[in-house]
């Protein structure tokens, strides 16, 4: 079983994974976007983390809904509703629960993908973070499947989020900012793509056995 | 970076605060959330209309709010959508209870916030439309991207929608005929220089000095191609050409339907140009190019336009869109009807755009 | 060099063509010699009004033309007076029979040319007076220097003015009321970047990243003192404290009296603001600085008045008094009466200022 | 005497010698003023050759006027208006002759200086173009009094001017653009008083013995 404990302990780890990556995000921003992104992101999960500290020890479905309304209300770019969508549907999934199974928690999972496939109807291919949420989702699944320890499964998770990351590379984008830039957008990595994998590598971090981090 | 700021995480507070001291009479400005309404809002009976996008593309659209344009405007950070917790409070706040239009720029961040919004607002029992802003040909097609990016076609629906609002129309008609002038609005724009996002400190991009920028959008972002500086005739005959020659452009939006709550699909084309069009000829500075180089392409762009057989019937020449203090300017040519023209005429009192009144 | 023109030598023509071209049913531009008029010029039974000075600083003086305002502008080339020939024509073509009142901002090119041009006017059977605008701050004393330089008032002045003429003022009560707005006003700017002339084509000045200029004039020129960049709070304490904390500034100017041909040597003293003075704040960008940053500038600037006891009765923001694409601002307060007032906010309609119309 | 088709030498000699030290004069003013008095004054001075050109032989009324009117409606800048008072107040003491005494010519050029300093009330020692012309003009009274020819008298005249002009550099302006500099004008020599020198440099060229150019 994941406590929500862990969720919260996943939410910070996130949030600082997100700030040391500040700087490379908005890079990659820079040059398919706007150059946001880091800072977008990491002020995101810092106020997430200033909200969560107020009111510890929430459900699932509470501690969800609160990360997605607060990144919906300080981010402000594209990223920022996306995500805060992902936890609202997330929280649905999730329900009023202390602690959830592996199976449970990528329900939750894959009802926030669907709503940021919902809310920026983007593709699998189309060079945005769903192409490091998909195949990490399914990665996912079958360790499950498999009967995989969470430590395990979680890890397998992370690792195909950043390889669906470095497969956005050589795409062309077709959806946000970076799609106005036609061919020049081939041969730079997603930024979303980027902090959706750390977002996930911070999940697999929080629930490894200690040797393994 | 030479600006005239305070700290960089005040500009865009102190710059609404200093509205709010300059113009009470028109204004009522909330600093937590973020946003501006008219003095007199919500005004009964009225269709309220509420736009917003990220700063720095003053007086678009906080100078646009007052009698006969806008209800309401949300600023986002600079060059940043602003979030849909503001839209809900300033939504609310203009509501008289004859509904909200949003107008929305095509950019993604705007409008996923615009549309959580009006999902929000639906839930607090507000009639709520949406119509969507996407005007740039610099962007060429639609399936393959994000969709053409909304850029100074939002001042002349604001305008004319405003026009309308004033004179009684109810919600469904309003966004007719606000989509009706983005189907015929077309704008593209260009670059002499970068601009500075005060966060960043730095130029978004650099140019040498025989560079040139074309097919901006709004944000200080690389356009379609860099080239060589070209004379303002040049330059103000590649933005019309590629205006006036733009065929038809067809794409999917989803509009907000009040009744069910739910997304529509819409398939929309704009029609070409044709000689004999009456068009509105607007040429906007993007914050940096003085007054005056903006009337040596309006000068061009006049006879472009005669040559094509378009009569310029009405024309709106000064920073109206701009992106922070960047060089450069763009050219927006909308087809007028009767009634856009009757609503164009309408008086107006905003911070930006007076007349009549 | 990086600017919307053509050839150098085209660019102030051209710009007055493509006036002319957006505003018909404003303006009439005539070439050669170069003036601009207003479209239904001469107005029976009005007293005439007509400025001008160098180019590069629109919408001054061009952008103003029109019913409330001047009846004519001379624009000479870039920041290089205009001829008396030009004057002469126009003055000729918007005289009504009323007389013509010039206002002339205190630059010697400006003023010699004004002086002859009021004698040919006169010499022609013409009744013409002047009145000299001279409000910028930066400019010490009057004995040792050719007394301060004509910058901001210029605008309120044509307002005023031009709002008393169209209510029917004499040309004597009509350069009396003139009079009084500039022994009322005061002004100062500021540069964070010098501008190009095209004719040069390179900066006038250089500043680097870490400075600005104080004290500027509106021609690129030094100005009284470069400094450290600083805040916009800091920036508009120090041209808001040298304009209320101005002494009284005395000088000794010259009318042309109609009734004689003789020019009238006049001492004119400005009395320094006082608490419960009633003023006209106005926030104007030297051309590339955009409005966003200008109500940074307002906020401050507000609470500075307040700090004194200024009562803001009305403002104006925005870019009405430039140098070509400088970035940069000044300030500039006048002490209102009810008659000014009253002229202030008469209708107006011109190609930069309209309302009530 | 001094016949017209030698004043007729004199400005063509004139509108030579400034566009041929325009940059000198340009520089003159980009350090106490606004840049433009070598471009203001060359074109301003082409132009009244291209007038003259037209109409030749005109008596010294009209050669005067021409020159003056042109010179007000082509330059702008403070000099030209004072060039074009000069020459229309000689026009008005040279009267309708073909030819002038040397004490005619005198007179004539006293009138023009008269007519600067009464449209720019500028005096002795402001910095202006006025401290070119009162020197010069004493020593040519002095020279024709002493009887010397007009060839030697002119010459003596260009000389003072040239000193007049030496004369302004550690003077603080008065007078025009310059004095809004306060003391930052001191140390550099008046630009209009460099064009006053060249154009009595001029005269005194058109009237010298062909061997003493
Ligand atoms: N329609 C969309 N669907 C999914 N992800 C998207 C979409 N549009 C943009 N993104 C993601 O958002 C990222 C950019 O986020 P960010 O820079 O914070 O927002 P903005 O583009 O508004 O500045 C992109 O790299 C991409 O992964
Ligand atoms: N009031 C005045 N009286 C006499 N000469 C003057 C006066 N004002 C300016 N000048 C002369 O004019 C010269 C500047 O001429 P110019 O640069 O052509 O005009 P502007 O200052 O209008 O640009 C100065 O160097 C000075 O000699
Ligand atoms: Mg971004
Ligand atoms: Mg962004
Ligand atoms: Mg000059
Ligand atoms: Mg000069």
């Amino acid at each position: 079983m994941i406590t929500t404990t862990q969720l919260e302990a996943w939410l910070q780890r996130a949030a600082t994974l997100l700030d040391e990556n500040k700087e490379h995000l908005t890079e990659l921003d820079a040059a398919i976007g706007d150059a946001d992104h880091g800072a977008n992101i990491a002020r995101g999960f810092s106020a997430v983390v200033q909200k969560l500290a107020a009111q510890p020890g929430q459900p699932a479905r509470a501690l969800f809904q609160t990360t997605g309304m607060t990144l919906m209300s300080s981010v402000g770019g594209a990223s920022g509703m996306l995500y805060g969508n992902f936890f609202l549907k997330a929280a649905g999934v999730a329900g009023d629960r202390e602690a959830l199974r592996g199976d449970e928690l990528l329900a939750a999972l894959e009802a926030g993908r669907d709503g940021i496939v919902q809310r920026g109807r983007a593709a699998l291919g189309d060079k945005t973070m769903i192409d490091a949420w998909t195949p990490a989702l399914l990665a996912l699944k079958a360790a499950l499947a498999a009967g995989q320890p969470a430590a395990t499964a979680f890890r397998a998770c992370a690792t195909a989020a950043e390889q669906g990351m470095r497969d956005t590379l050589p795409l062309q984008a077709r959806k946000g900012r970076a799609s106005y830039l036609g061919e020049r957008s081939v041969g730079h990595q997603d930024p979303g793509a980027t902090s959706s994998y750390l977002i996930l590598r911070a999940l697999a971090d929080t629930l490894a056995a200690p040797s393994e981090i | 970076m030479k600006k005239l700021i305070n700290t960089v995480d005040a500009v865009v507070r102190e710059q609404m605060e200093g509205m709010a001291l300059a113009h009470p009479d028109l204004l009522r400005v909330s600093l937590e959330p973020k946003y501006i309404v008219r003095a007199d809002a919500p005004v009964a009976g009225k269709v309220a209309l509420l736009s917003g996008g990220g700063s720095g593309h003053e007086p678009m659209h906080s100078g646009f709010v007052g009698q006969g344009m806008l209800d309401g405007a949300c600023p986002g950070e600079i060059f940043t959508a602003p979030t849909p917790e503001q839209m809900l409070a300033c939504g609310l706040e203009v509501n008289s209870g004859a509904g909200v239009l949003l107008l929305v720029k095509n950019y993604t961040g705007d409008v996923l916030s615009f549309e959580t919004a009006a999902e929000l607002l639906h839930a607090e029992g507000v009639a709520v439309r949406t119509v969507l802003i996407d005007d740039d040909v610099a962007v060429k097609d639609s399936l393959f991207t994000a969709g053409r990016r909304g850029v100074g076609g939002a001042v002349i629906m604001e305008k004319i929608a405003g026009g309308a609002a004033e004179a009684g129309y109810d919600l469904a008609r309003l966004a007719a005929l606000a989509r009706r002038v983005n189907l015929n609005t077309r704008s593209m724009g260009m670059a002499l220089t970068s601009c500075i996002v005060p966060a960043a400190g730095r130029p978004t991009f650099t140019l040498d000095e025989a560079e040139m920028e074309i097919g901006i959008g709004i944000h200080g972002e690389p356009g379609q191609q860099r080239m060589a500086l070209a004379s303002v005739d040049e330059i103000t005959t590649r933005l019309a050409s590629e205006i006036i020659g733009d065929g038809a452009y067809t794409r999917v939006v989803h509009e907000f339907e009040p009744a069910t709550g739910e997304w529509t699909e819409l398939t929309l084309v704009n029609t070409p140009f044709q000689p004999g069009d009456r068009v509105l000829a607007f040429v906007n500075s993007m914050g940096g190019t003085p007054v005056s180089e903006l009337y040596a392409v309006y000068r061009q762009l006049a006879s472009i336009c005669a040559a094509h057989g378009l009569t310029i019937v009405r024309n709106l020449i000064g920073s109206y869109v701009t992106s922070l203090e960047m060089q450069g300017c763009s050219i927006t040519l909308t087809r007028m009807d009767d009634e856009m023209l009757r609503c164009w005429d309408a008086p107006v009192n905003t911070p930006a755009l007076r007349r009549g009144v």
